[in-house]
């Protein structure tokens, strides 16, 4: 038998003869599919239900977002990145806000570093629960999508007080934030941390110990720790593996370094392992925010920025740990009030390539299984 | 025994009968005439559903339910499932008929003109198969059959059935063997 | 002839199994699809069953309501028609796989 | 007028179903009746179950057409009949338009044979349960052909893994129902039955249900056939077939307006009979619960009223639920229709009470009460559990269902018939 990583799921050459016949059978997955988590295509080589090698077709979100930013002042592109990963906006903005600070080499005040790590890391739970919900729906439960829904909505409703949006928020600006926090944002913020601890362990009753989700999940997609890094793989997909990389530990930005938390690793790297990381990430979250919550010093939340802006010549690479990996911005400052060249570093994007990898010798069903452990965001993947 | 089981006496038999024997006999044409292989696998469910009718009416209700559950839910099914993974719409396109009409014809005359010299033959003046009506049967045709089958002191057809199964194992190993790409 | 044709009688099933039988055996002869001939060998399979019930039924109205001897056979006819489907069945795909056709007169690989 | 009483009385007496007593006017009756309360129960099935799977999900389901979104299910069925008739270019217009209507007579022949009550069936067969084993596996082959003649990929897949698994699981539950079977001849006389009221009447007679005969072979048994039928109605968790996620709709992708509904129709309609062959095999059919343990005049007398109770109470939470409506002018139509079907649910409930009723319905009730038990069960199955995959639910059905199975029926022919082969036993030893 040859080698199934030398077939090209593309080569469309040997006819598609019948599903008897079929040791090539080309389907088509998408871009119109429940599964696919948007526009996402994929071109599945399949014997009977066995995949033997698969490609992706992307590009049907594509707006040209890194082109945009080149025709906009840095103020300007802004709101453009919550456009990107729209489910995860606020980490978004805060890892284009940072970069550009880092152009600009100046630094948020205190207090806005502490409201930027509450927002992020609440977005990373909204992100996560979002995740847990379709992939749930994927594989065929249909309850933890409403249950995750219900508390996503404290999330956003806490989005929308402090910003006015609950999707694509645009909550930072370069240099600190726009707004105040809102009167009682604390007490929303631990309100809502201690309505949401059982609501996590609601999640794992339904699903942790559930045999056919065992029996769904476990040793499906499995990619080793080596080959994620040689893939480029990082965030959860990377944790799950058994490599402890997280940049909010490995170089750490805003002022991650003041909290005390765990990364959560798994071992074996399938679509079980990256299910636990997340749901054990969420909790992690969850202490930051306790911690930094109770910390939120008195201050300015702006810092000296011009109107302005015209960063000196130079280039500037500036990345965080979104819900979904790292994220980073690439930015090449001709010294004028517009970039010269953005260019975003999407964990999704990056992520999807492991996809081929991680189905081979797979069912079809574990591809959906597996699109969702990915937990891609065609926005970000096609910008 | 249950005395409320007891059948009813037959209603409209020539009626029944003749109707059954049409949508049999249209359903064999079409099996043997249909392009799609498909339409003729649904013709033949339908003589064969229209036969189980026909066992009832011959008080055999236990072959009718073994007719409709393996005849036409298991292996017409499998006929269906064979035929939907060879590709129809290229044998659709070729000629359907191979060259033995001639045989076919003569085949079909002889056994023709057999069969019904058979049943109009008389011997001392009566037919081969007198036209003897079965009277009514209040029996369990269920436990009928499996006291032949297999009674206390091992039935009639006991080894007969034991060789059933033998083959049905045989049939399965078979199957297997054959359609398998890798065992 | 009236009462002939309207008392159903046993003749009357061996009749309509013996037209059944004669399609099916032009269909085996004359069919070229493989899938076909099968059905029409389960064609015959079912005529002769239609006449063993039918002649058990006779067997009854002589030996009593027990003789059900023909129904039994037509039990185990219809476990050879499924063990025949299963195999049939089976070779038809092995060949196909091989050869790419489900014709009958293309069935010539032992021959040189 | 006289006559027609005497003959409606002449009904009412007989110990016999309609089918089995020759009387071809009660037949009818019957069957339109059956046919009736079937459609009736998939639009309440319907309802019910996007109302409680909203309730298990925290939210609200159907809450616009009607009181509580009761007539939501009408408006779809009106939806679905004006709905365009698409039959694709592709497909094979003959098959395409006939497989409907297999799969949709295979799911109501079925009911010819169930008992809702010792006389209350169509017909009682001698080989009852043999043919609604294989009626109902007939509705295989509407699903391959709809499949088949969509001419489309995802419907075809579909089709294959549905057809495989509905065909792989009809061993098992073969296997089930035939262990039931067997305890139906595990008595004095030692005779079986295979008719479906034949085989209430002898748990009767033998004063146990199969569920707990021979425990816990009985438990098993009925554990094997609660997941046989759910894989066999390609319901969740074995709802492959039309896995949303991954094939879209299965085999009736391509099914739009009043064609996609006679498959809706009939995947609930199996739904029913494959519960109402649980209920009469293993749970006792029409007889009330707890027959031994409550027994007598008084708790006979006790438990006919529990129908009409039940119902009281329905209409009693329709008017609570009356109270709880909004209090807007806008609400009030809304408002006195729920009150008004509170109203004819009481009305129902008390009519129950009447002796002539009470004595009638007690049956019908129990039957139709263990048959919704099961379809809470196929709700709550679905709020809960995730998918199988194609592999997974062929191994559960082959390497764990079947051999248990086997196991089960040698098992129960063993504990069955365990004085006789004591006394064989014995007689070796003695020798």
């Amino acid at each position: 038998m040859t080698d199934p990583r030398s077939i090209s799921p593309l080569d469309l050459d040997t006819p598609d003869k019948t599903f008897l016949d079929a040791n090539e059978l080309v389907i088509n997955m998408g871009p119109q599919h429940p599964a696919t988590h948007g526009v996402l295509r994929v071109i599945l080589r399949l014997d009977g239900e066995k995949v033997l090698g698969l490609e992706c077709v992307i590009g049907y979100l594509h707006r040209g977002v890194e082109k945009i930013a080149e025709n906009r002042t840095y103020t300007m592109f802004n709101p453009y990145v919550d456009r990107m990963d729209y489910v995860a906006a606020v980490s978004n903005g805060l890892g284009y806000c940072e970069a550009v600070e880092k152009l600009l080499s100046v630094e948020a005040p205190p207090r806005a570093q502490y409201i930027r790590v509450i927002l992020t890391e609440l977005n990373r739970i909204a992100s996560h629960q979002l995740w847990l919900g379709t992939h749930a729906l994927d594989i065929g439960a249909i309850t933890p999508l409403f249950y995750t829904f219900r508390d996503r909505e404290e999330i956003l409703k806490i989005f929308e007080k402090y910003c006015g949006a609950r999707l694509t928020t645009h909550a930072f600006r370069i240099g600190g934030l726009q707004y105040e926090a809102y009167e009682g944002f604390e007490s929303d913020v631990r309100n809502f941390v201690s309505f949401v601890k059982p609501k996590i362990d609601e999640y794992e009753e339904l699903l942790t110990t559930n045999r056919i989700w065992l029996e769904r999940t476990k040793g499906v997609g499995v990619i080793s720790g080596k080959d994620c890094i040689a893939l480029g793989v990082t965030g959860p997909v990377l944790r799950a593996s058994g490599v402890k990389w997280d940049i909010r530990k490995a170089q750490p930005y805003a002022n991650y370094k003041n909290f005390d938390f765990e990364i959560p690793t798994g071992e074996n790297g399938d679509t079980y392992d990256r299910y636990i990381v997340r749901m054990m990430e969420m909790r992690q979250s969850l202490r930051i925010i306790e911690q930094a919550v109770e910390g939120i010093p008195e201050g300015p939340i702006m810092a000296k920025v011009p109107k302005v802006m015209k960063p000196p010549v130079g280039e500037v690479y500036h990345s965080i740990e979104a819900p979904k990996g790292e994220l980073g911005y690439f930015i090449v400052s001709d010294g004028s009030t517009q970039p010269y060249r953005v260019r975003v570093r999407p964990p999704s994007f990056v992520n999807l390539q492991a996809l081929d990898v991680m189905c081979r010798d797979q069912l079809v069903a574990d591809v959906i299984a597996v699109i969702g452990t990915l937990d891609i965001v065609l926005g970000e993947v096609d910008r | 025994m249950n005395p409320s089981l007891a059948p009813n006496p037959p209603v409209a038999t020539p009626f029944f009968f003749y109707g059954l024997a049409a949508i049999m006999i249209i359903g064999g044409i079409l099996v043997i005439t249909r392009k799609n292989a498909v339409h003729s696998a649904l013709a033949l469910i339908t003589t064969l559903l229209a036969q189980a009718a026909l066992y009832l009416m011959l008080y055999a209700p236990f072959v009718a339910g073994v007719q409709i559950i393996l005849y036409a839910g298991g292996i017409m099914v499998l006929f269906l499932f064979v035929i939907m993974l060879i590709s129809i719409e290229r044998a659709e396109k070729e000629r359907q008929f191979n060259k033995q009409w001639l045989v076919g014809i003569v085949a079909a005359a002889a056994l023709g003109g057999l069969f019904i010299t058979v049943y109009t033959t008389t011997t001392k003046g009566r037919v081969l198969f007198p036209e003897g009506r079965a009277s009514y049967m209040d029996m369990q045709n269920t436990q009928g059959i499996a006291n032949l089958l297999f009674d206390q002191h091992g039935g009639t057809y006991m080894f007969a059935f034991e060789i059933a199964s033998l083959l049905l194992l045989v049939a399965i190993i078979g199957a297997v063997v054959m359609a398998k790409k890798r065992i | 002839m009236h009462s002939a044709l309207f008392e159903i009688s046993t003749l009357h099933y061996l009749v309509l199994g013996a037209a059944l039988f004669l399609l099916g055996v032009i269909g085996v002869l004359t069919r070229r699809n493989v899938v076909i001939v099968l059905m029409s060998i389960e064609l015959i399979l079912n005529a002769v069953n239609l006449n063993l019930v039918a002649f058990s039924r006779y067997w009854q109205s002589i030996h009593g309501p027990s003789a059900l001897h023909g129904q039994v056979f037509a039990i185990f006819v219809i476990t050879d028609a499924a063990a025949e489907a299963a195999v049939g069945l089976g070779i038809l795909i092995a060949f196909f796989r091989n050869k790419e056709t489900v014709n009958v007169d293309e069935v010539n690989l032992l021959k040189w | 007028m006289h006559a027609l009483v005497q003959y409606i009385e002449s009904y009412l007496s007989s110990d016999k179903t309609p089918g089995t007593a020759g009387n071809w006017f009660w037949a009818t009756v019957y069957v339109l009746l059956v046919f009736v309360g079937l459609s009736i129960a998939v639009i309440a099935m319907n309802w019910l179950e996007r109302k409680i799977l909203a309730h298990m999900q925290v939210r609200l389901g159907p809450m616009r057409v009607g009181p509580h979104g009761l007539l939501q299910p009408i408006a779809d069925a009106l939806k679905l009949l004006l709905k365009e008739d698409i039959i694709p270019d592709g497909a094979d217009k003959v098959v395409f338009w006939i497989a409907p209507f297999i799969v949709v007579l295979a799911a109501f022949t079925v009911f010819v044979v169930v008992p809702f009550g010792p006389t209350h069936a169509v017909t009682d067969m001698n080989i009852g349960i043999l043919f609604m084993l294989g009626v109902s596996s007939l509705s295989v082959l509407g699903i391959v052909t709809a499949g088949w003649a969509s001419n489309s990929h995802y419907p075809l897949i579909g089709a294959l893994r549905s057809s495989a698994q509905m065909v792989s699981y009809e061993v098992a539950m073969g296997l089930a129902v035939v262990s039931a079977i067997l305890m139906t001849s595990l008595n004095e006389s030692s005779t079986g039955t295979l008719s479906m009221i034949g085989i209430v009447q002898a748990q009767q007679e033998q004063g146990v249900w199969f569920l707990f005969k021979f425990f816990p072979l009985g438990i098993i048994a009925f554990g094997i056939f609660a997941i046989a039928m759910v894989a066999e109605t390609n319901r969740a968790p074995f709802d492959l077939p039309e896995a949303e996620s991954e094939l879209t709709a299965g085999f009736h992708t391509e099914y739009s307006g009043f064609r996609w509904s006679l498959f809706f129709l009939a995947e609930y309609s199996a739904m029913i009979a494959v519960s109402s062959i649980a209920v009469t095999l293993w749970l006792g059919g029409w007889l009330r619960p707890f027959p031994n343990l409550l027994r007598g005049t008084t708790w006979d007398l006790a438990f006919s009223f529990i129908p009409g109770i039940t119902f009281l109470l329905l209409g009693a939470m329709c008017f609570y639920n009356t109270a709880r409506m909004p209090k807007h002018p806008l609400f009030k139509i809304q408002t006195l229709g729920l009150a008004g079907f509170g109203a004819v649910l009481a009305l129902i409930g008390l009519l129950m009470f009447l002796p002539p009723v009470r004595d009638r319905v007690g049956d019908i009730f129990w039957f139709s009460a263990k048959v919704a038990g099961f379809m809470y069960l196929y709700i709550w199955y679905r709020g809960t559990f995730p998918r199988y995959r194609f592999d997974q639910l062929m191994k559960v059905g082959w390497k764990v269902l079947l051999p248990t199975g086997l196991a089960l029926l040698i098992l129960t022919a063993v504990v069955g018939m365990r004085a006789e082969l004591l006394a064989q036993v014995r007689e070796v030893f003695q020798r």
